[in-house]
């Protein structure tokens, strides 16, 4: 054979894969670590009020009407005279769950209908896809709520039905794109020369390659399903027992009369924290797993 | 002559073209337009011609990685074009493919181990223990490391990608290897290195290679025979020392003539073609390339010239042309 | 072959780019000197430098994350590097022109060419609309293209490779440069197609008495186009010699390897081709001494130690090595 | 191909759209949607007095005929009464639609001229201060919940607690005073949350058309920055900017002003569309429904014929 033995990769350079190098970049986003942090705490807080570590009082009257700030009552009391701050961290297990079921069952689903739509783009199954797509889309996202609700009878998970179905088609937008740009890559062929079945190439060879994309779109999936139960909430199609900073925000209204912010500011202060955390962390996941810049 | 390992027969692959108010189809793409070649074992194709002119879709449609439109692909007797989709699979370990771009060609989340070994995962070959060892032996024949194969390809060159590339497409031992422009998107220092791979392989394992590149010099340096592509057919089909020697199509003649040569000293008369290469979606009547060439006439406007061997030229040639020939070439 | 004064002259230009892993010298120490009228030829593989030596004459290497780090160029008597980039404006597409390599992309794909060309002649030149169009027929019809009148109301994506890049080669001459950068003007053409772009570009290059710097990596475009080469490696000049010597008598072991190892055109056919062993060094971990060292047949202990200086052979030209071929 | 042909291509493409949307919502909300039988009933209905009413309500018709009604209300748009106040559906849309218009179209158009000034701003300074500055003040913007813009708004421009400047609620457009002073507080809202969005899609679009290679050609042959903004990359972006302006009118329509004109008391149709929701009225929300999907379609129309007037590669085909 020739005498051209390939040298190895310099001895000294990264050994990494794609993950790692995406962690090392990460590691170097100083916005991005923060955003993680921040939202690690937030997570902390919803456990604790899930496991019923804290912020069990919620429901309890245990002040007066409009109490003030106080060592007792870090936030002070709401118009029946229950504690503002432990209402609010109760909620943060509330936007948790809303966003954490939201996001990942929207974005799988949007993974798996939008890979099977790119891969077998100009056919009739890609033409199903884009037409539910694109209904779907077509639908005002509150008129969606509400029949879904209709429909469900007023059962608790209508508004997670609601987001899921609406919030999926980005994801599969985007997946879809990125899949009909896969699909023409070589290695892709290479996988069908070999003989590997279709559905193996799609899962095995394809969606790995959108990672970063769904990785990125659970963030923001994430922040619009808390948004929305905000709104939802305010207007009567969201949250029905327990508390959200959306109900927070709704009761508050009847407050500002009246003088008193703590509601509003407490339950919009700890959304904004969240949303603003995982905005940065969205930024530095994309930065940090953009194919084009991992060289 | 032994039988041939490949046989195409007027083989096509049309795209077709869709418009109008229903999207129905106004029109074809003629990509591959009635192909007939043979490739026997053991030896190497060399399957020349500019972009555009089907080259890479009928390697595709040989490998049915791409449906032809119409025509049979006879790989050791069996009609491939025929196969249900499992019997297809097993042949799929008789043939297999070799990429452009070293860069596209590799999963970037599946390490150099997973690509190779994957051909014996699908068609479960040997046990776990003997994969691994098969991997290792095919690191060795096109001269990598055992040590890399966990490594990533972001990791590796060009050059040691295709490498890599070249070991998944021999995992399975195939009798026939389509190699698409394998080497066009190297370095010149390295090209060398690959090509010298490529005829080491066709010698001691004895595979037949389909050759596709633009570049009549790399061409050179690994084929037995070479069939020059225009529009969707070919146009000229001979033994590899007889083609650059006495090519006979005026086409054949002006690709040969167009490659810069790295000798200043030898300047030669150049045969600079006019105008571009027609779109494959209206070919011109009669022979394809007469809007371009030197000797048309009215004939060639009229009538299409089928590839056969004709009177005076060397033995074994083919070309599709009325008007043969080397006279109007320059000697040098 | 010695003009008094070079139009160009490019004195350790050192080019620098930044990247997650650490700073890149992509250009280190480059110089080289370009004569009114002559065509040089920047040769190299990949990754050799030749295109951001080429985007830096006319500054315009990405930046960030690229920026010039050092040397100087100086066009005409006056120094590049030291304009402000109002003056260097004026600079480019007048004194010096530049042709890309991806003759799709470099066009704008939502005007159409008259729009194109008429918009760096007015730029330049003090006409009318009306002139401008004028003018712009006339390049289209100079540089070959079929139908011109037609043509020059057609964007970029109606055309074929081959004529886009005639468009570009009418936008670099309109203006009469005195030098024009091609960086790789044919690498993304088909073979027949180049044969006619290149015919053309000595053509003109001839008739409009310009001198030319033509970056490519086929030794072959060299042979046949250029009166001088520049050969880079790692990104730095390795060899400078008149075309003539450079083939028939090449110095540096680089040089010598890849003459001999490109694929080319030949007699018949070789059992092996002669091949350059390895490949390039990783820019960030550039070996001391010389950067061809690895590969070289002719290693020896000193030339791991200080890059070899460029000095002058017995035949005119300039060599980087210790051990250069006779 | 002419563009009448192709309009009409696209209009029949836009059909299963719609037969999708109707269907989809004609099942949610009105199949399964609320029961009004026993709204209608007195106490202790007997059997019959239940199969009179559901009869009445057309409820024991087969699904098909009835969507198939929908369709033909759909096609002669005729909606009948609304269930709660009895006013028509098509005189109610007349009323309130131009409401919305009037309500959301200098917030829609401030939004996107605003966001497209703030991001050329950012992407010309790249990587420096202002950009920096924009950018993380959109983060910041994207990160605000759209109600609690509204509600601090409103304290702060409608209450004695802030500046106390405008109504807090009502709608009113007898004077272009009285149009500015409804106006003026629900269009900041509007401005300020669309802001951050825009300026980041806006940018990103911009960005990238400055790192393509004609871009490159125009610098090399001597274009000034300002003009390579002005002429090349607006015109080349232009495809990005005409696809979110276009496919975000029908959402602002009906979502935005929802919002917007509940938590305001302006009667727009996203008011309407709320009350319809909450009382369960049917004809109001086929109705509504039927508007915004036929308005997507015409949407996408419209992207499709823009599209051909400003990128000469999209072609009718």
């Amino acid at each position: 054979m020739n005498a051209a033995q390939p040298g190895l990769p310099a001895a000294t350079a990264p050994r990494a894969s794609l993950w790692r190098t995406a962690l090392y970049k990460l590691r170097r986003d100083r916005a991005g670590l923060l955003g993680l942090a921040v939202v690690v705490l937030y997570l902390v807080a919803a456990v604790g009020a899930w496991c019923g570590w804290w912020a069990g009082d919620w429901a309890l009257i245990t002040g007066t009407k409009w109490g003030p700030v106080s060592a007792q009552h870090w936030f002070g009391t709401n118009i029946i005279g229950q504690d503002i701050f432990q209402r609010a961290i109760y909620s943060t297990g509330t936007a948790f769950q809303v966003g954490l079921v939201v996001a990942v069952l929207a974005v799988g689903m949007g993974a798996v209908i939008g890979a099977v739509g790119g891969f077998f783009a100009a056919t009739w199954i890609d033409e199903i896809v884009l037409w539910l797509m694109g209904v779907l889309d077509a639908i005002p996202f509150y008129l969606m709520v509400a029949a879904i609700a209709f429909a469900l009878a007023d059962n608790p998970y209508a508004m997670h039905v609601a987001m899921v179905s609406t919030f999926w088609t980005t994801t599969g937008r985007l997946v879809r794109g990125e899949v009909i740009k896969l699909r023409g890559l070589e290695f892709v062929e290479a996988a069908r020369a070999i003989g590997v079945p279709p559905v193996a190439i799609i899962f095995r060879h394809i969606l790995p390659n959108t990672f970063h994309i769904l990785l990125v779109q659970l963030t923001l999936c994430f922040v619009d399903a808390i948004k929305a139960e905000v709104v939802l909430s305010f207007l009567g199609l969201g949250v029905k027992d327990g508390m959200s900073w959306g109900l927070m925000i709704s009761e508050s209204t009847l407050e500002f009369l009246a003088g008193h912010f703590n509601n509003l500011i407490v339950a919009s202060a700890l959304l904004f924290g969240l949303v603003f955390a995982f905005n940065m962390l969205a930024d530095a996941l994309q930065d940090a797993l953009d194919p084009k810049q991992v060289a | 002559m032994n039988r041939p390992l490949l046989e195409v027969r007027e083989l096509r692959k049309y795209f077709p073209i869709r418009g109008g108010l229903f999207r129905r189809v106004v029109g074809q793409v003629k990509a591959v337009d009635g192909v007939n070649l043979q490739l026997v074992a053991g030896r190497t194709l060399g399957l020349v011609g500019e972009s555009g002119c089907g080259k890479s879709t009928l390697g595709r449609a040989i490998l049915r990685l791409q449906e032809p439109t119409s025509g049979q692909v006879i790989l050791s007797g069996e009609d491939i074009t025929a196969l249900p989709r499992q019997a297809l699979l097993a042949q799929r370990r008789q043939m297999q493919i070799i990429f452009q771009d070293p860069y596209a060609s590799l999963n970037p989340r599946r390490t150099v181990g997973q690509a190779i070994r994957e051909p014996l995962d699908v068609h479960r070959i040997g046990t776990l223990a003997e994969r691994q060892q098969r991997v290792t032996e095919l690191l060795d024949i096109v001269g990598l490391r055992d040590s890399v194969r966990d490594r990533y390809p972001h990791e590796f060159s060009g050059g040691q990608r295709q490498r890599v590339g070249i070991a998944r497409a021999l995992a399975l031992n195939p009798a026939l290897i389509v190699a698409d422009e394998p080497v066009s998107a190297l370095d010149v220092s390295v090209q060398s290195q690959v090509l010298n791979l490529v005829a080491r392989l066709q010698r001691e394992h004895g595979i037949a290679f389909l050759f596709i590149s633009h570049d009549l010099a790399v061409i050179q340096h690994v084929s037995d025979e070479v069939a020059v592509m225009y529009l969707g057919r070919i146009v000229e089909h001979a033994p590899a020392a007889s083609l650059y020697r006495e090519p006979q199509h005026p086409y054949t003649q002006a690709l040969l003539s167009a490659v810069p040569v790295p000798d200043p000293a030898r300047r030669r008369q150049r045969i600079v073609l006019a105008g571009d290469v027609p779109s494959p979606a209206r070919p011109p009547p009669g022979c394809a390339f007469h809007p371009r060439c030197p000797r048309a006439r009215d004939r060639c406007r009229q009538e299409r010239p089928e590839l056969a061997s004709t009177a005076g030229a060397p033995a074994g040639t083919r070309v599709a042309c009325h008007f043969p020939g080397t006279e109007d070439r320059e000697t040098d | 072959m010695n003009h008094p004064t070079p139009l160009l002259a490019l004195r350790d230009l050192v080019v620098e780019f930044d990247t997650m892993a650490g700073r890149v010298r992509a250009v280190d120490g480059v110089s080289l000197d370009v004569f009114p009228e002559e065509s040089l030829a920047l040769v190299g593989e990949s990754g050799c430098g030749k295109t951001v030596t080429a985007l830096s004459i006319l500054r315009l290497v990405p930046q960030p994350p690229g920026r010039i780090a050092g040397g100087s160029i100086r066009f005409d008597g006056r120094d590049l590097l030291a304009l402000p980039e109002s003056g260097m404006r004026a600079v480019r597409g007048r004194d010096i022109a530049m042709i890309f390599q991806e003759p799709m992309t470099a066009l704008n794909p939502v005007f159409t060419v008259g729009a194109q060309l008429g918009d760096v002649i007015r730029r330049h030149q003090r006409l009318s609309r009306r002139e401008a169009r004028k003018a712009s027929l006339a390049l289209l019809e100079q540089v070959g293209i079929p139908e011109p009148g037609r043509r020059i109301d057609e964007y970029p994506h109606q055309l074929s490779g081959g004529q886009r890049q005639r468009v570009m080669i009418a936008m670099a001459l309109s203006c009469g440069p005195r030098l024009l950068v091609a960086d790789e003007p044919t690498t993304a053409l088909d073979v027949t197609t180049q044969a006619q772009v290149l015919e053309e570009i000595r053509r003109l290059q001839a008739e409009y008495r310009m001198a030319m710097i033509l970056v490519t990596h086929d030794l072959g475009i060299v042979a046949e186009t250029c009166t001088r080469a520049v050969v880079m490696y790692c990104g730095q000049v390795v060899e400078a010699a008149t075309t003539a010597a450079l083939f028939s008598r090449p110095h540096h072991p680089y040089t010598v390897g890849l003459l001999d190892s490109i694929p080319r055109l030949r007699e018949t056919r070789l059992a092996e081709l002669p091949v350059i062993p390895g490949r390039v060094p990783d820019p960030l971990q550039l070996p001391a001494g010389c950067r061809f060292a690895d590969r070289c047949p002719r290693v020896s202990a000193e030339c791991r130690v200080v890059s070899p200086p460029l000095v002058a052979t017995a035949d005119g030209g300039l060599v980087a090595c210790y051990h250069p071929h006779p | 191909m002419d563009i009448l042909q192709y309009a009409l291509r696209r209009l029949l493409a836009g059909l299963p759209l719609l037969l999708g949307v109707t269907l989809f919502s004609f099942t949610l909300m009105v199949y399964f949607g609320p029961d009004k039988t026993f709204e209608l009933l007195g106490k202790n209905p007997t059997a019959q007095e239940i199969a009179e009413v559901r009869h009445q309500l057309g409820y024991d018709r087969p699904f098909v005929l009835r969507y198939g009604e929908y369709l033909r209300e759909l096609a002669t748009v005729d909606f009948g009464n609304s269930d709660s106040t009895g006013e028509r559906v098509s005189s109610l849309l007349a009323r309130t639609i131009p409401v919305s218009l009037a309500l959301e179209l200098p917030g829609f158009v401030l939004g996107n001229l605003l966001g497209i000034a703030l991001a050329l701003l950012a992407a010309y300074h790249r990587g420096r201060w202002p950009d920096k500055l924009i950018m993380g003040l959109s983060v910041i913007g994207m990160s605000i919940s759209f109600l609690v813009v509204i509600f601090v708004f409103q304290i702060w421009f409608c209450t004695s607690h802030g500046l106390d400047l405008f109504p807090v609620r009502g709608w009113g457009t007898a004077s272009l005073a009285d149009y500015l002073r409804h106006v003026t507080v629900p269009t900041l809202a509007m401005v300020f949350v669309a802001l951050g969005y825009n300026t980041r899609f806006y940018r990103a679009v911009i960005v990238e058309e400055m790192g393509r290679d004609h871009v490159r050609t125009a610098r090399a042959f001597g274009a000034a920055p300002a003009r390579l903004f002005w002429r090349d990359i607006l015109k080349n972006c232009a495809i990005p900017v005409i696809t979110r302006i276009v496919f975000t009118i029908p959402a602002i329509v009906i979502g935005g002003a929802l919002l917007l004109e509940t938590s305001f008391g302006i009667p727009g149709v996203g008011k309407a569309a709320y009350e319809a929701i909450i009382s369960g009225d049917q004809p109001v929300l086929k109705a509504v429904v039927g508007l915004t999907t036929a308005l997507f379609v015409i949407a996408l129309l419209v992207a499709d014929i823009l599209y051909r007037a400003v990128d000469p590669r999209v072609s009718l085909e």
